[in-house]
């Protein structure tokens, strides 16, 4: 038995050794899976949060009836759902049935891999940055993951095979691809500003002041396309019910169905955080005694509660002239904004 | 190091190719199409090429391959005719492809970890396919090809609706 | 032929048909529409009705007229004393009894109520088919409290039956008048507040204006009533062409549009909440005394405490509840202005306890095969639209 | 590289706690299929049809149309970042560019491109 | 203000002739969103566009200039080109113009696209990058794609568009292929970095870069219609439109010519032992699959396509001779091709009529005793094209010979003689019908204008070139 304790042994010392060696890495690795795990937590929060402020919105109480305020209601409406039958209909693609909302989860939370919450801390001589990776073109990658989004939305209603699922389909990927344009042309205005593509250098950027004060119409356009691209309302016609029964997760039901809005809640997090380090300044409290991720939550939460307060507030637009409306004044106006941003920058501020 | 990454994300895009090819359903070759091209923008990266591995998944990945998708769905199409290959078979001689694959990779893997006659990677300057560099690049030297290109773009545009427009006045 | 094979065979063509309804969320109960879809665009619109069928008209010939008016509440489910109106205003006319003013007045008081909240829903609805998500809501918080208004007069809060032939259920109660009243104050408030969610709303007006166009003479061909009628600019209400009820006692406005689309359907309807609280202060104001049902105890229940007393209302209070009323031979129309448009009955009497044939023109049935023509060249977000503005209740039209 | 390590990480967790919730379900979920339970849902009614039916050839053109101006656009990306060091130069260049995309896009708009019916 | 940073080598003078073409057509594209049905400004404005650009190429002195890091230049070689594709390209718009009023074709677009076609052209013959070259032939087969499909309720125009497009694809994969394998094998695109790099004898044997230039012949192979890689011409030619047809033939062969001479003789001369096999390989290939397979053509524009493949097979010896008088042979044959096969093009469009285009060989019995100038100026071409004294076509074939004998690659004269003289069998085939046959049915000839001015050219060019031949090939030698 003497060799297999000397196995053990030397396998423990090689993995104390690599530990040893490899702090950072091992740091970075064990936050990556915290963030990660965090993300997908914040989703039963914010479906609280959601049904709690349309209530309130609506005048009524929204839930309240499990646990404290209602809190315990998302964990409850997930073993619900966790029990529930999951109803495949016969002549469904089970494969991409089932692919379809893994996609959509899993570009939600690596879309979320680069955003930065956050300045670096130092912690027993390792230093903690408050990002799950840094990478140098970090809006881009943004963009590029959550492009891969779309995907999930047309697997799922081309593998319903449901005339609603399949128009749902359609519907979503036209028009995310539309305001994907808008996003990344109202993002050029600050990458001009910043002259970089890392969301760490932008928010460093806007240490003084925050670029919605000089960018407005960037930021509105970036806004209305991040809501477009989150599907929701007034822009949530994909799972426009009341003509698409539920777009392209008609056919869906329980954890599959949760799956969905799992990736919406997730997007709609990123897409909050995304406008709030390229306008609102990110962590940067402007003078205000706050923790820079205190700062940085709370202009989250307030983006997030508008993007709330917006679906509770407008009718659904129609969509052909969404389509028109992304294409034919967004598109424009972004292309002017960049322009005279651009001008601007070489001639005044070079 | 690299080679370890490299042989695994090689056999994946080749594995996935090939799925492209013997897919008998149009979605399913689109999305190994996709995956293939997710590997390829995975081998950028460990190229160092970061900037072209994020618009490989832009571009190809988001973009085009929408563009696919579309048309699978417009064009209606459904699972291929037979077409003489029968399904059994085909996985067959599949799962022998990517048999043979994942053994030339061990073996490659294990060539690399035994012998330890790793390459030295290319000394490469800090701005190395950075965004700026590229940049700086292609607005100076390759300002030509980069103003042709819209050039071509716009005749592609002109294409796309003079055949794609349902009725022209 | 499983679901596959037959798309097999009916793949090769341009258009896609495409079922909405019965089972869909905006088809308003179980309307179902087959639509030809060109892409996004309708080409036909075919209608299917008959999934509520509940047989209430034949249902009514072994009935008697009494126990007949439970079942028009049924009917148009969200407009219940309108219809017991209209059935009770024919029943009366083949008697030929006259009505007291206090009962009229009470009944004015109903109805209008109920156009309120029928209006009510269809606001909320509508909106919620158009995404506006609060309005629903909103809505939902007012009708509430006719409802509880309902309960509080009836002792029912939908299907209240309280208008009878002869008069209504019972008198008005103190708490009921009381809560009228308040209700009367708080209302407007609240109607300006939908308008404000909606009435200048770009996205709200991006759908309706222009969408599901009826003009003058389509809505009169098509013969649409009421207040989609109106918004097609045809001054035609029949509380004022033909007052029933002693509706030309109040003064009050009818609202007309004139470009018969979503958005003017809409405008009529709000307004038309307006005038219906108008017409409530004014008989609240001069709610007369006296009976609240005729003291023809043929036709009414005598007194509960004459009973002791009075040998001839024992008498008739026996026939009453164990034969009913028995009405003349003849055949009679009355229509009256529903939340819908004209709603009538039209009954046949042999003379016996039991109608011969009730019939009912109702609004709603007479409104679809216009609102299909109207989703044609449409897009399918705009057939929901159109549903939702010409606002069809499926108990009255498959009945 | 270790960034990328990471982004996989991210993935990789996804990856598992979606893996994990479609087998939970699938354990703890009854399954109790009847033939109308398998039926593709149209309103309760026995679709008549395939889902598969032709569909406007709109879509595919805003996808082509879609994929030109992101093939733009990207050219756009490296010319902001490095605008600070082109100067007046770049700023022509782009000019030039966009004026180009924009006749192709005023093209596009008058020939009814961008129309959707 | 900071000074402008700006590369030495950008030469807007230089650049001027794809700059003018492009604001032309783009000109030409926007005023169409308004012009309505009459498309008389757009040609009008897109032939004085074609003039400007052919003026302002002489702009640029001294020759030959540089430009753009060595990417773009001028010299002699691409001014004749750019006289060639303007001209062509102003010969296929004054026969478009009737001829799209009679086949209903209305998108204005089609100017446009010719114009941005010259465009392309001229950059292919003016570019000394690779990634300019990609860019050049991007822009030219786009046009081509779109231009061959453009009568979009015809289905043969469409099944040829998508097959050229496909298949044009395809070899575009090649060509990339291809230039990205050299690349990574030398290190530069530009042709002159190229051409410096291999000189290093060790370099040539890589075989990443054999199997780049393999690869880039195929690629261009492709777009000049050379056998093996012609498989798409005779259908392509036979479904685009008429004017589109003689466009292809003529305009966007030459760039692809002027590119493959561009690679292969200044960044590939070290390496000619490689290509040279190869190319005469698929000249003899184009030569004979060419020349056999017009012999069983019944359809005049099939037999034209096959036709031209076998002129691709000509050019190409001129090509591997890549001398000087290599590269005069070469622009000296593309003038006097461009002259006849627009002449005989001008002709099948006059014999056709709306819904009716008379393409087959016999629908020609008996023209000349109806109609004998037309009969006459279509033996003219035809003879000129089978290589007959004293037209341009033999001229321009006796000086490619001279030029590849003067090479020594005698072997490939002899075959393309003898193929000359199997040509003669199919061109004289349809003199035949002309003259020997009885007419069959009744000549309904659309006589237009302009069309006529462009066959009236076409017998000017032709037998002027074949009869005084000096001027041109002076200038072309340069």
């Amino acid at each position: 038995m003497d060799w297999i304790t000397e196995i053990l042994n030397v396998t423990w010392n090689f993995i104390v050794l690599f530990l040893n060696e490899n702090i950072p890495l091992v740091v970075g690795s064990v936050k990556a899976v915290i963030i990660a795990v965090a993300i997908m937590s914040v989703v039963p929060a914010l479906v609280w949060l959601e049904r709690r402020l349309m209530g309130r919105f609506q005048v009524r109480l929204g839930p309240n009836r499990v646990g404290p305020f209602g809190l315990g209601q998302p964990m409850a409406d997930t073993v619900k759902l966790l029990f529930k039958e999951s109803i495949i209909q016969s002549s469904a693609d089970k494969f991409l049935f089932h692919l379809a909302p893994a996609v959509v989860v899993i570009t939600a939370i690596a879309a979320f891999a680069v955003i930065p919450f956050g300045e670096p801390f130092e912690v027993f001589g390792q230093t903690i940055e408050m990002w799950g990776a840094n990478v140098n073109s970090g809006i881009l990658f943004v963009f590029a993951i959550s492009g891969m989004g779309i995907y999930g939305m047309v697997l799922a209603g081309l593998s319903s095979n449901n005339k609603y699922s399949l128009m749902g389909g359609l519907r979503s990927s036209a028009q995310m691809i539309s305001y994907e344009l808008t996003l990344g042309l109202s993002a050029l205005s600050i990458i001009l500003l910043t002259g970089s593509l890392s969301l760490v250098d932008m928010v460093r950027a806007q240490e003084t002041y925050p670029f919605i004060l000089v960018q407005p119409l960037a930021f509105l356009l970036f806004f209305i396309a991040g809501i477009a691209e989150t599907n929701r309302a007034p822009f949530d016609l994909p799972e426009a019910e009341q003509e698409l029964v539920a777009g392209f997760h008609t056919e869906y039901t329980g954890m599959k169905f949760a799956m969905f809005f799992m990736g919406e809640y997730i997007n709609m997090v990123t897409m909050s955080a995304l406008v709030t380090l390229l306008f609102l300044g990110g962590w940067n409290a402007y003078g205000l005694p706050v923790w820079p991720i205190v700062s940085f939550a709370v202009k989250v939460f307030f983006l997030l509660c508008v993007f709330i307060w917006l679906r509770s507030t407008f009718p659904r637009i129609r969509y052909d002239r969404l389509m028109t409306f992304g294409w034919k004044i967004l598109l424009p106006l972004c292309l002017l904004n960049l322009m005279v941003t651009s001008t601007v920058k070489v001639i005044w501020f070079p | 190091m690299e080679l370890l990454i490299f042989y695994p994300l090689a056999g994946f895009c080749v594995v996935l190719a090939l799925g492209v090819v013997l897919n008998n359903s149009p979605v399913g070759s689109a999305i190994s199409l996709i995956g293939m091209m997710l590997g390829l923008a995975g081998i950028f990266v460990l190229q160092q090429a970061h900037f072209l591995a994020i618009l490989q998944i832009i571009i190809y990945a988001g973009a085009i391959m929408v563009l696919f998708m579309f048309v699978i769905m417009l064009l209606n199409l459904k699972e291929g005719d037979d077409t003489g290959w029968i399904a059994r078979e085909r996985n067959l001689l599949l799962s022998v492809l990517t048999g043979l694959l994942a053994v030339g990779i061990l073996y490659k893997i294990s060539g690399i970890l035994f012998t330890a006659e790793m390459d030295t990677p290319a000394i490469l300057p800090d701005s190395f396919g950075t965004v700026a560099t590229i940049g700086e690049t292609l607005f100076t030297d390759f300002v030509l090809p980069f103003e042709v290109a819209s050039i071509l773009l716009l005749a592609a545009m002109v294409g796309a609706v003079v055949l794609a427009k349902t009725k022209l006045d | 032929m499983s679901v596959t094979e037959q798309g097999l065979l009916e793949r090769d063509k341009d258009t896609m048909t495409l079922n909405m309804g019965p089972q869909h969320p905006s088809t308003h109960g179980v309307f179902r529409v087959i639509l030809e879809m060109d892409g996004e665009v309708v080409k036909t619109a075919e209608p299917e009705i008959g999934y509520l069928h509940t047989g209430i008209e034949k249902n009514c010939e072994n009935k008697r007229y009494v126990h007949v008016i439970p079942m028009t509440d049924r009917l148009d489910y969200l407009n219940p004393p309108g219809n017991n109106l209209a059935f009770c205003l024919s029943t009366e006319k083949l008697l030929g009894i006259e009505i007291p003013e206090r009962a009229n007045a009470l009944r004015v008081i109903m109805c209008e109520l109920s156009r309120i909240a029928s209006h009510l829903v269809w606001l909320g609805t509508h909106a919620l088919d158009i995404g506006a998500m609060t309005v629903f809501l909103y809505c939902w918080r007012e009708r509430e409290m006719i409802l509880d208004l309902n309960e509080e007069v009836s002792g029912v809060r939908m299907m209240t039956s309280y208008i009878r032939v002869g008069g209504v259920a019972k008198d008005a109660t103190r708490p009921w008048l009381d809560g009228i009243r308040d209700f009367l104050d708080y209302f407007p408030a609240k109607v300006d507040e939908y308008e404000r969610l909606l009435t200048r709303n770009p996205i709200w007006l991006d759908r309706t204006e222009g969408i599901g166009v009826f003009t003058r003479e389509e809505a009169i061909n098509w013969s649409l009533s009421g207040p989609a009628l109106r918004a097609s600019g045809v001054n035609w209400d029949i509380r004022k062409s033909q007052p029933y009820s002693g509706y030309d006692n109040y003064s009050f406005d009818v609202p007309i549009q004139t470009n018969g689309d979503i958005y003017d359907r809409y405008r009529v309807r709000v307004e038309e909440m307006r005038q219906s609280r108008a017409i409530i202060k004014q008989a609240m104001e001069r709610l007369p005394g006296g009976d609240y049902k005729t003291p023809d105890n043929k036709v009414s229940l005598p007194a509960r405490e004459t009973l002791h007393t009075s040998m001839e209302a024992l008498i008739h209070h026996f026939k009453l509840v164990s034969e009913g009323i028995s009405v003349p031979k003849g055949e009679t129309y009355v229509p009256i202005e529903g939340a819908r448009g004209e709603v009538g009955f039209y009954i046949v009497s042999d003379g016996t306890n039991v109608p011969y044939r009730v019939k009912l023109r109702a609004p709603s049935f007479m409104a679809i095969p216009g609102m299909c023509k109207a989703m044609e060249g449409c897009y399918i977000a705009d057939v929901v639209g159109i549903i939702g503005s010409i606002d069809i209740v499926m108990g009255e039209v498959d009945r | 590289m270790t960034e990328y390590f990471y982004i996989s990480l991210f993935a990789v967790v996804a990856i598992v706690v979606v893996g994990a919730l479609l087998a939970l379900s699938t354990v703890l979920g009854p399954r109790n299929p009847s033939p109308q339970k398998m039926l593709p849902y149209e309103c309760g009614i026995i679709p008549t049809e395939e889902a598969k039916g032709r569909y406007p050839v709109r879509f595919a053109t805003i996808a082509m149309f879609f994929i030109i101006f992101d093939v733009e656009v990207v050219f756009m990306y490296p010319w902001a970042v490095a605008l600070g060091e082109l100067k007046l130069f770049g700023l022509v260049e782009m000019a030039i560019f966009i004026i180009i995309l924009g006749i192709a896009y005023v093209y596009i708009w008058g020939r009814g491109g961008l129309e959707w019916d | 203000m900071e000074p402008i940073l700006a590369p030495e080598s950008i030469d807007l003078i230089a650049l001027a002739p794809v700059i003018v073409l492009s604001v032309f057509a783009m000109m030409v594209l926007v005023l169409d969103l308004w012009g309505g049905r009459n498309k008389t400004l757009l040609v009008f404005i897109s032939l004085v566009g074609l003039l400007m650009t052919a003026i302002s190429a002489f702009a640029k002195h001294p020759l030959p200039a540089y430009s753009f890091n060595d990417s773009y230049i001028v010299d002699h070689l691409s001014l004749f080109f750019i006289c060639i594709f303007t001209l062509s390209s102003a010969l296929t718009i004054l026969l478009s113009v009737e001829y799209n009023e009679r086949e209903d074709i209305r998108a204005g677009e089609y100017y446009a696209l010719i114009l941005f076609c010259t465009v392309g052209m001229i950059l292919l013959a003016s570019s000394t990058d690779m990634i300019m070259i990609f860019l050049g032939i991007e822009i030219v087969s786009i046009c081509l794609y779109v231009l061959t499909g453009i009568r979009r309720n015809d289905h043969r125009s469409n099944e040829a568009a998508l097959k050229y497009f496909l298949l044009g694809a395809f070899a575009t994969g090649f060509l990339l292929y291809g230039m990205t394998l050299v690349y990574g094998s030398t290190g530069s695109t530009n042709l002159f970095k190229i051409a410096e790099f291999i000189q290093n004898p060790s370099a040539q044997s890589n075989p990443l870069l054999l199997m780049g230039l393999v690869l880039l012949i195929i690629g261009l192979g492709f777009k000049v219609a050379s056998a093996p890689f012609h498989m798409w011409a005779p259908d392509v030619y036979q479904g685009a439109p008429t004017p589109v047809t003689a466009f292809m033939a003529v305009g966007p062969k030459a760039a692809a010519f002027a590119a493959f001479f561009r690679v292969f003789a200044e960044a590939f001369p070290e390496m000619s032992p490689s290509w040279e096999t190869l190319l005469s390989i698929i000249a003899v290939l184009s030569m004979f699959v060419g020349n056999l397979g017009a012999i069983m053509q019944t359809n005049i524009k099939r037999m034209l396509a096959f036709s031209s493949i076998s002129h691709a097979g000509y050019i190409l010896i001129a090509i591997i001779a890549k001398s000087s008088l290599g590269s005069s042979a070469l622009l000296f044959y593309m003038l006097s091709y461009t002259f006849m096969t627009f002449g005989a093009f001008g002709i099948v469009i006059i014999l056709g009529r709306k819904g009716e285009e008379n393409l087959e060989i016999e629908n020609y019995s008996g023209l000349a005793y109806k109609h004998p100038i037309i009969a006459l100026s279509m033996t003219i071409f035809l003879l000129s094209l089978g290589g007959l004294p004293p037209f341009a076509g033999f001229v321009a074939k006796f000086y490619i010979f001279s030029a590849a004998i003067q090479e020594g690659l005698l072997t490939l004269v002899i075959i393309a003689v003898l193929n000359s003289a199997i040509s003669f069998y199919y061109y004289l085939k349809v003199v035949v019908f002309m003259y020997m046959k009885e007419s069959e049915a009744e000549f309904k000839i659309s006589l237009t204008p302009m069309t006529l001015f462009v066959i009236l050219i076409g017998v000017i060019g032709t037998i002027n070139l074949g009869i005084f031949p000096n001027t041109i090939i002076a200038l072309a030698s340069h």
